[in-house]
């Protein structure tokens, strides 16, 4: 795993990098989310990311779909475009950006409702297209932004309790990823600054799909123990004044843990989840080991997080299409329009 | 009447039975007599076993609209045996494989039969040939028969198989076979016959499909995802095969285009929408069911203005519909496509040569207004050869990119808006993602947004933004091209307006409504939204028809809506059985609401003979 | 004036502060009191932290409809404070927290300080239990300013936390105290205050969604398959809510209802459709985008003739839009979804007891006519509590199932044809899956179909077919709920057309304009297609103005392309700045409109003052 | 693999089964596929299950989207209601009808690109929600019906071809359903009838979501080779007359090969196919086996058929909404409609 290098040692005298910028070049306008909402952390994880790369922010270009996760790219680089497009939709405005402008770094982020329902069929086939990006999946469960609906991707926080297991089986992005050919995958989780980071800057620096599936908990509507109904359960628990549109200002959660190890985060609902950090040992080049791995741990009831899949064979879209070097749209007139003479031939042929 | 240079003739085929190419080269060797021809392929939603017809149409006065009655049928599918000897004319001509015995239980027509298969399984033994060579050799016959140049045809055999002798040598053969018994066993040619001309002049042959997709070449489209769907599919690949031939690198071999079939509509133009937002000229092609799925993303691009080109070649709706057969019936869904207050701009092109114009202009408004243009095409124009005017490009006009602000220009300004009306035209500027290290940079979104683009919840800013949207609407009525005048709109009291491949029977129907003591002043609409000319001829006329192929007058209804006219005034004149609308139904039709009751039962009949197909 | 029950009072809070049952409290003790109300929550698209309102119009007359100006604001949101004070009238109140000393620069308002943090911190440590019972005590401070009956609040308290007696006890401290204060520091009651009254006379307080979804439990909907979307996401939920009620079974406690929320909403039209056709009565519920991509869906089902009903709770458009804010902009998407020539029955309905009977009158009309039927309903609608007519129903009238046949009933057929017109009245006989061992199977599918649902390319046949669906849609037009007539259509010249929502603040509306002389017939539009009354009426005035919350006046344009009157007559009144419109902007649009110079100031007046909210 | 019982020995002289119906009872209209067609083999698979399984042909409902494959259904059990929905929405409209009547039997047949492609979400949501019905994917790695563009399942035919690997990595619909949790999960090829027949029998006679990838292929665009260039390819190879619209009669291609063997098919274009035929020592419980099992066969270029994966411990979706045992479309005004009493009581509450 040599692109997990460890973070660099921030000196509080030097906050500029090779570009001569500061963190704040690389923050966005202030955030509406929840105070504590694991997304704000992983807004936080991207700028620190980026300004570690030394990345010119306006190279880069945000993409997202809907929802309280897709809300964030106006939280960071504020300098890149944006484009906030539809709900699930993202993976192939992602793409077809990509196609115009291969020079450009793509930064797409998404929910778990936004990438594992309503655009599922998306998020595969921008996997299997090698479209080259960093694909963040802010995962927490959830439909934030309509107020706490159960998504389809694993409830990883109702684990261990008893009797509110979800109906349905979950969806693994990480592992469909695997599946579908992605070439950097990897699981973290928003409170671990120190595994986010690096595993970010990795993801940038990948030629090819790179997924982050982001456990990010949604600190507001604690739907993972199961349904909407629960939601009146927890509130009957808490004192009963609170209402459904009382949303208590809360912190932000953090996890530190060191490889190999498992470490138990509560949530604010009393929830909780259980990390397993990967080992050294670990070989992630392995696509059916990987696999088996995740699935096996999840029968634990643990959440594997790290980097759990790297393919540095495989070649991207722009590859794959076999095109030229220079962007799309820095070709102009001469190299794009053939002329008259030529179409004059295909008069002729058509005679 | 002679029928020379004049008639429609019609081959009934099994489809997959190879039978095409036989009848293009007919259909193709007829025009290298300098004969325009109008070929129309009816085939079914299946790959192979079903019956499938090819009608061409010779017309050296060049009446190219599909006309009914066939004056001659090379019947070639049992199957279909008895309603193909119903549509043949009295005094017409039936070209049949004399091998077999058949019961022709009509007297009024010629017969002529040509044992194929026999001269055929003579020289051939292997089954794919015997099978393929017999349409060769009904070509054969017909060269004799019609009187054919039969060089030319032979020089076409020779071009297409260049290189492939021994492929050539059997063609001929097989050609020859027929044609001698032929020219052996009637009085060759008939009366009804081709005789070199110069009626097609310089024109050429070529699918809609085929020009479009040329046209995106020479617009400088460089990015195209789309999905599988008859009739637009040979679109798509009419780009890339065209791309091959023109945008390959010289140095490296590699591609200056990217085209990636995507897994949905949606996807596909999820792709043009984001490749356009990056700077890249994209589009995709579809057709209903497809403009469907797409109606979201239009909505985003008209709202979030980014420019999009999309090309519907409109097939039989609704739902799945009659997907191998045409009509002009997605007017409404394109003119209004997503939820919310939102309009489009559609281009209506009525023959090849004006589908590569079109493309050109579409990418060049979608720029220039920063939304979606749909250049609204149909499957009788997109998968049919039509005799068209040679393409031609103005090399003097290079691309109009629209308003885009580069870093030198971003620097001299204050302040950037992406959605400022600093012209006062309702066009605000853009810029192109990387185009400046500190300016310029903005989130594109469908959510509400000010001048700023920022997300605001502020009603009245939004109403101005929505307000100024429709402002780009106006000024689009500028941009977009203005309709045509027929007869040169000399002040009939009635006018007749149209479009798209309802274009190519209308001059004939002129005629034949001319014979019947009426003249109308004709508008071939080109675009929407309506310029002044559209709304003043409408104005102008008392009363004007409204030709469209779909059932619920959806172009009279855009019409009434947009240009404020009275209903009354309008009167459909519809024809959606699938078929191109013929000059003779567009007649009967205006006759008939014109209150000429000896027509109506023409109408009927016409109709009917129409139905009979 | 005085203000005795009538009055607009706002609250200005932060999102996620908790104010929402606080304000829910007051609006529902005044309605307790027998004083019609009006709440409209005007909420941000956030979770928490930006600011949100909520506003309450108080009214005995039954001026329910929004109305400019507030009476009194209590402005508890620092963020929003500058506009909050603004948009108080001359002679308004301010009610704020003077625990922190505020720069107030109006002299022309009244204000009201009362210390609510002090007051709150020195009963209770809890910081979540301060936060609350900050907005509980505002509610307290205003019984004693509007001299409400604190036992009524008080009982409500108690009944809304039944069992729960620290609560109650608590609740009604923090309600105490603030109403000491009051009581202690100002003379109460103000003169803008609340009396017991029977205006309300019995009925009740709903929102539409929670009315549409108990519809559906009582239409026998036993099916609903959705996606989370606003606004419509609380209707999926309440039906749920109510089965779980009302639908158990007894013996096992197992559902007698499913509700899947679907992946996205092409599955849950999808899944509406597949129960539909299987004999459930099914149903979704989406908005403005969820439209968009049930277009193809909906397609089908207008097509292959399934019944369906869906719900259209719509917001700001175009594309995401404003997702938190009312308009009326998906009238011509609903009224033509989907390519080809498509035409769907949509339903309008005007308050809670509407939604709740068109719910129930969409599913008879959907199995009726077997294609969708739309019920087009709004934000405002859905999502705030309106004072409304009891709900009932007659138990006499079953559900009306339309035309489908059981194994018995096939016996007795000769031979049995899904799409025959068997009736004349274009509704063909249907029967489900299962129903018999040999007869009555069929293929339903969206490709052309022949009347015994083979499929065809026939063009003639399907030509057929589309006729057919129009005769049915013309059925449909005397199956739909009839206009309602205002003013007892006494024959005016000019007359008032309007729908849905639009609907509260038209009698305001017309007392203004009697005010002014000007006096109009109206009609309240139920449905589309639009029955024989609605052409009668737009025939009989010569001028009629068309009131709707959009930007493109779609509902006019379906007026003129469907009963074809000149546009000329028909007036747009239009408001689409995501608030519901109010009696005076109509009011003023009308003057305007007609020309009284004199209002046209009043006109801008209004929409600034509109806007400034 | 209890559920594979071998097929039936037919005496030629009992052609009717318990219900005293013939194989003809269970046919449909005339095919209008091309001759050869691998789909019609499939058609003829599940006339000969139902004949087998004695299942009143009017108690199945036939679902389809669009596409060759989607056009069978009117090919088999004429007695039985149909439904040919658009475009990779069958699932949907299966799940539906499913919760209306839970009483039918549901056959849902679909394409390689109707369910890969335009309809891969549709999919994985309705094996996420075990609704109870046989899934059959007819696969020919090619979108037939509308002329052979490639389709995005794995193209099996091309395996060991030089220089003309897809470009794109395939989705590999049995993996993903193991993945997405369905209970049932099998490959099979149309010209092997006597693994087919058996395994359609199982899937019909299992309760939840069973999927049958059947490799069937499309004798008239041989795609496989990549992309549609091959086609010009292979056509220049051919006698020069072949014209694209030329479609030879072909011979239905037929498969016998024992469990635990693998067989090398010749395909019309040449292609070929290599099938290995899981042996009765795999255990088709264990979901992480069998995905590495399939992915390790797949690097040696085999496709695993068989019953791959077996899960009767989980609910299927009528189970997991808790509906009554009465189909919902068989509930009457009185068990649906509460009484104008119970309105009565609703509107008290809400004075
Ligand atoms: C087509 C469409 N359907 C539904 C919605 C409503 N909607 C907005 S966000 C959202 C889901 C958000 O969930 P997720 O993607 O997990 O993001 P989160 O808010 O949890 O970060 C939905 C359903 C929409 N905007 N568009
Ligand atoms: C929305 C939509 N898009 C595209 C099409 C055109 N179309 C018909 S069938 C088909 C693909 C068929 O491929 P597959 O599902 O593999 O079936 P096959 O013909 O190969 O059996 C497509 C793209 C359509 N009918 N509807
Ligand atoms: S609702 Fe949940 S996901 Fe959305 S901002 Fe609040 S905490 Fe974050
Ligand atoms: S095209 Fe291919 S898939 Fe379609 S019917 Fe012919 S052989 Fe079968
Ligand atoms: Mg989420
Ligand atoms: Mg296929």
């Amino acid at each position: 795993m040599t692109y997990l290098a460890k973070p660099k040692f921030h000196h509080p005298r030097l906050p500029r990098n090779a570009l001569g910028l500061t963190r704040r070049d690389y923050e966005g306008t202030m955030s509406t989310l929840c105070a504590g909402c694991g997304h704000d952390s992983v807004s936080a994880a991207i700028v620190e990311a980026c300004f570690e790369l030394d990345l010119p922010a306006h190279k880069v270009a945000k993409m997202s779909g809907i929802g309280c996760s897709s809300k964030t790219p106006t939280y960071f680089l504020s300098r890149s475009h944006g484009f906030n497009s539809v709900h699930g939709r993202m993976p192939s405005v992602a793409t077809g950006a990509n196609l115009a402008n291969s020079e450009l770094k793509y930064i797409g982020v998404s929910g778990d409702g936004d990438s594992a329902s309503i655009g599922l069929g998306q998020f595969a086939h921008a996997v299997r297209r090698q479209v080259d990006m960093l694909y963040v999946v802010e995962n927490n469960g959830t439909y934030g932004l309509t107020k706490g609906q159960f998504s389809a991707t694993n409830d990883r926080v109702s684990v261990g309790r008893k009797g509110q297991r979800n109906a349905f089986d979950a969806i693994d992005l990480a592992v469909l990823a695997i599946q579908l050919g992605a070439s950097f995958v990897a699981r973290g989780f928003s409170g671990d600054k120190e595994q986010l980071v690096p595993m970010m800057k990795a993801a940038l620096s990948h030629k090819g799909f790179a997924l982050i599936d982001v456990i990010s908990p949604c600190v507001t509507f604690n739907n993972h123990t199961g349904s909407t109904k629960s939601f009146e359960f927890v509130r009957d628990r808490e004192h009963s004044v609170v209402e459904t549109d009382y949303v208590p200002l809360r912190e932000e959660i953090v996890a530190s843990y060191a490889e190999g190890t498992v470490i138990e985060v509560e949530l604010h609902d009393r929830g909780r989840v259980r990390l397993r950090k990967l080992d050294a040992a670990y070989d992630p080049t392995d696509a059916a080991g990987a696999v088996r791995h995740i699935m096996e741990r999840q029968e634990e009831g643990e959440v594997v997080t790290g980097l759990l899949y790297l393919d540095t064979g495989d070649s991207e879209l722009k590859e794959k299409l076999e095109m030229v070097e220079t962007p799309l749209n820095a070709l102009g007139e001469a190299e794009l329009r053939p002329g008259a003479a030529a179409l004059e031939r295909i008069n002729a042929s058509l005679r | 009447m002679t029928r020379v240079n004049e008639f429609v003739i019609k081959f009934a085929n099994v489809n997959g039975s190879g039978s095409a190419s036989a009848n293009a080269l007919f259909a193709r060797a007829v025009f290298r007599m300098g004969v325009p021809v109008a070929p129309k392929n009816i085939f079914p939603s299946n790959i192979q076993g079903l019956p499938t017809w090819f009608e061409v149409r010779v017309s050296a006065k060049g009446h190219l609209g599909r006309r009914e009655g066939i004056d001659m049928m090379v019947a070639m599918n049992p199957q279909s045996w008895d309603e193909d000897l119903a549509a043949i004319v009295p005094g017409g001509y039936l070209l049949y494989d004399s091998t077999f015995i058949r019961e022709i239980e009509r007297d009024d027509i010629h017969t002529v039969g040509v044992p194929l298969t026999k001269l055929v399984n003579r020289r051939f033994e292997i089954p794919r040939e015997r099978q393929l060579f017999k349409n060769v050799a009904y070509v054969g016959a017909l060269t004799a028969l019609l009187g054919m140049d039969f060089e030319v045809v032979k020089e076409m055999i020779a071009a297409q198989f260049r290189g492939k002798d021994k492929a050539i040598q059997s063609n001929i053969e097989a050609l020859a076979v027929a044609r001698d018994y032929a020219l052996e066993h009637f009085d060759c040619p008939l009366d009804m016959r081709i005789e070199a001309s110069d009626a097609a002049g310089d024109s050429i042959l070529i699918e809609g499909n085929a020009a479009a997709g040329l046209g995106c070449v020479f617009a400088g489209a460089t990015v195209a995802a789309w999905y599988p769907i008859t009739p637009s599919t040979s679109l798509a690949e009419a780009f890339e095969r065209y791309c091959n031939r023109l945008r390959i690198d010289g140095a490296t071999g590699r591609k200056k285009f990217a085209v990636v079939q995507a897994e949905d509509e949606l996807a596909a133009i999820g792709m043009a929408i984001g490749a356009n937002w990056n700077g890249a000229r994209a589009f995709t092609a579809t057709s209903g069911p497809g403009i469907s799925l797409m109606s979201e993303f239009l909505g985003l691009a008209y709202f979030a203005e980014v420019p999009v080109v999309l090309f519907d070649i409109q097939r039989g709706g609704p739902s799945t519909g009659m997907p191998t057969r045409t009509q002009q019936s997605d007017i409404v869904s394109c003119a209004y496509a997503s939820h919310g207050d939102t309009r489009h701009v559609l281009l209506f092109p009525s023959d090849p040569t004006e589908c590569f114009d079109f493309a050109i202009e579409a990418f060049d408004l979608a720029d220039r207004l920063q939304t979606p243009i749909i250049v609204m095409s149909d499957l009788d124009l997109g998968m049919n050869d039509w005799t068209s005017r040679p393409l031609a490009i103005d090399e003097s006009r290079g691309f109009d990119r629209g308003k885009v602000l580069d870093a030198a220009q971003l620097d001299e300004i204050e302040r950037f808006g992406r959605y400022l009306d600093v012209d006062g035209d309702g066009i605000p500027y853009r810029t192109y993602p990387g185009a400046h290290p500190e300016k310029g940079a903005f989130f594109s979104r469908g959510t509400s947004h000010n001048e700023y683009a920022r997300y605001t919840e502020d009603g009245a800013i939004n109403e101005r933004v929505m307000h100024r949207l429709n402002r780009k609407f106006d000024t689009a009525k500028t941009l977009v091209p203005a309709p045509e005048f027929g007869q040169e709109n000399r002040g009939a009291t009635m006018g007749l307006a149209y479009f798209g491949t309802t274009a190519a029977p209308v001059p004939e129907a002129m005629e034949l409504l001319a014979e019947r003591k009426i003249h109308l002043d004709t508008m071939r609409i080109r675009a929407f939204p309506f310029s002044r000319e559209v709304e003043e001829f409408l104005r102008g006329h008392e009363k004007v028809f409204v030709v469209e192929q779909n059932r619920d007058a959806q172009m009279r209804g855009l019409l009434v809506n947009e240009c404020g006219v009275d209903p009354a005034r309008l009167v459909p004149i519809l024809n959606f059985d699938g078929f191109p609308v013929t000059a003779r139904r567009i007649a009967d039709l205006v006759c008939a609401a014109l209150g000429r009751g000896g027509e109506d039962a023409e109408d009927e009949a016409a109709a009917a003979g129409h139905a009979a197909e």
